[in-house]
């Protein structure tokens, strides 16, 4: 499915590069929009769909097994599924939140509050404190994007995000103790594709290593901001 | 009496449809797998000796081998198999290459469970069934991998 | 409390048109993002937010009728929370598309359904008509908050949604009959801020009153409609 994925995210990114030449800044909107829009959609799909059709499902299944008399089972199912809708709520709920931080502050305490709240012990230590619009742009993607990554693909029990800056050069590590199989190449999804290409236009560099758990690691000269 | 492969990455959702295919009284999950990859393990391993299964019931979107992929390969390599997609959301695309891989039902996975199980004997009986709400989806749809 | 809500930042419309002077592609579509993402997340929290509300509610109380004895119940709630799931799938499925419109008549039917199952003794009396498409969206969005919160944060006994229309101004009340600490201030959580933002948006009136239950309040001018 990558691959399907990866060939829209090029087009759109080339689309968007072919009108900035145009000067068109209603079309470099429109189509910054629908780009987003996917993004969401796919967030959506990722958090939401799973929820919901486990939901239909398991409601399905329990209204059957009481009407077929075991209503012990049925009972277990229900209880279930209020407990899958509770978390979906939260999910939710912390989605809306984040999508709508305006601070890479807030939005730093909305992404530790998902990871928390899957169990995770997470460790916060960044000073993000006085860069560019454009970095603030790119490094709160790039944030979202690894702490979404650690929900939907570790089995990480703790989670570290911190910065460090030191000769004019920042860097932001988000690293989890999750078991990343060897042999198991990781295949770049939108995900970490959309980092890498937000590393480069800003001149960066752009390493993930799965030596002990997940590692995305950016680095970023502080003049070039 | 139908036997059914199911292969399904979420687990929550395999046990799910599992449980409630298996109320039916004409259907049988045989075997329940979490990735195309899996599924095809387990076809050349039991397959031709036992004959053992009927219909794959697949979800898309999966680690490793997708549904979609599964389909393709079960065409070529077990014809005398159908192939049924179960799925939440109908991508560019996807009904297109599904159904030029010949599957026999390409449908949504919180429908009714009478529905699916409808979907399944129609199979067996050699018809195909498109969910509506997921054709509409695919009238104007650009197939991503054809349309660069 | 109401005081809190006119604090807002700066429309993001206003951000966009100050950039535009400046001719800056890259903030142009960053700001376009970021609006698109708020926008979508208001909806989401609306549009599913309500919908996995009821999930909970009513999953809750299916396992309490099962456990009580009440099997056939017990049975039909869950039999409703399957088809609920399955509606916000369907739901989920067209955000990404795009936006249904249902007709305001029969949200108003479906929301005070809601109110009715839980017990609240509901009276509407709205005059809906000949509203703009604008209008409806931002009225249909705030009526399902408006209600959903009474669902979630009220222990009413009494609901009522009326609307009035007089001197060209366009009022919609959502009343309850609960009990609101007064000591307990009002946190805006993304509902209520969702409904601030879309009654600005429309140029119209908000107020949040607790003196009597919880009282929901948007004036609009029908002109500016
Ligand atoms: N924290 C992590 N732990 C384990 N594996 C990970 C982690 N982050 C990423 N991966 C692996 O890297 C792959 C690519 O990640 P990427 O974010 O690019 O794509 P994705 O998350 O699968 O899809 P999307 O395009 O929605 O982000 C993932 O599918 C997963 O296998
Ligand atoms: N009808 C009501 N009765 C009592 N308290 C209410 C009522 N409506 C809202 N509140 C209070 O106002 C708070 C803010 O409501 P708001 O809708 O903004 O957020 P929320 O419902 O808590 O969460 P969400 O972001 O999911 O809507 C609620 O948490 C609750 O304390
Ligand atoms: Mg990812
Ligand atoms: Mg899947
Ligand atoms: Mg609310």
């Amino acid at each position: 499915t990558t691959g399907l994925f990866f060939l829209a995210a090029m087009s759109r990114a080339e689309d968007i590069a072919r009108y900035k030449d145009h000067r068109s800044n209603e079309k470099i909107e429109q189509l910054a929009i629908v780009a987003e829009r996917e993004r969401i959609a796919r967030d959506l799909h990722d958090i939401l769909g799973h929820t919901l059709t486990s939901i239909v499902l398991k409601s399905q299944l329990a209204e059957k097994l009481c009407a077929a008399g075991q209503t012990a089972q049925g009972q277990k199912e229900i209880g279930e599924v209020s407990r899958i809708a509770s978390e979906a709520l939260s999910e939710l709920r912390q989605t809306v939140s984040g999508y709508k931080a305006k601070t890479m502050e807030q939005l730093l305490n909305k992404l530790s509050d998902r990871l928390v709240d899957k169990g995770i012990v997470t460790e916060v230590e960044c000073d993000l404190s006085g860069l560019s619009p454009k970095t603030e742009a790119a490094l709160s993607l790039i944030l979202t994007e690894a702490v979404t990554n650690i929900l939907r693909h570790s089995n990480a029990t703790r989670a570290k995000i911190n910065t460090h800056r030191e000769n004019k050069i920042f860097t932001l590590t988000v690293q989890d103790n999750g078991t990343v199989s060897q042999a198991q190449q990781v295949q770049c999804g939108n995900g970490l594709q959309g980092i890498r290409e937000r590393v480069e236009e800003l001149q960066g560099k752009f390493v993930i290593d799965t030596s002990e758990g997940f590692m995305v690691q950016i680095q970023l000269q502080e003049q070039a901001q | 009496m139908i036997n059914v492969l199911l292969a399904e990455d979420q687990s929550m959702v395999r046990g799910a449809l599992a449980a409630l295919l298996n109320m039916e009284e004409n259907i049988r999950v045989v075997a329940q797998v979490e990735d195309g990859k899996a599924a095809l393990e387990y076809l050349n391993r039991t397959h031709s000796e036992t004959d053992a299964i009927d219909i794959v019931l697949t979800d898309i979107e999966m680690p490793n081998i997708t549904g979609i992929e599964l389909a393709e390969v079960l065409a070529e390599k077990f014809p005398e198999l159908r192939t049924v997609i179960v799925t939440t959301f109908g991508r560019a695309g996807y009904i297109r290459r599904a159904l030029a891989a010949g599957v026999y039902g390409f449908i949504l996975k919180d429908a009714p469970s009478e529905i699916l199980a409808e979907v399944l004997y129609k199979a067996m009986a050699g018809k195909k069934t498109i969910d509506p709400e997921l054709a509409i989806a695919a009238l104007d749809d650009k197939d991503p991998l054809s349309d660069k």
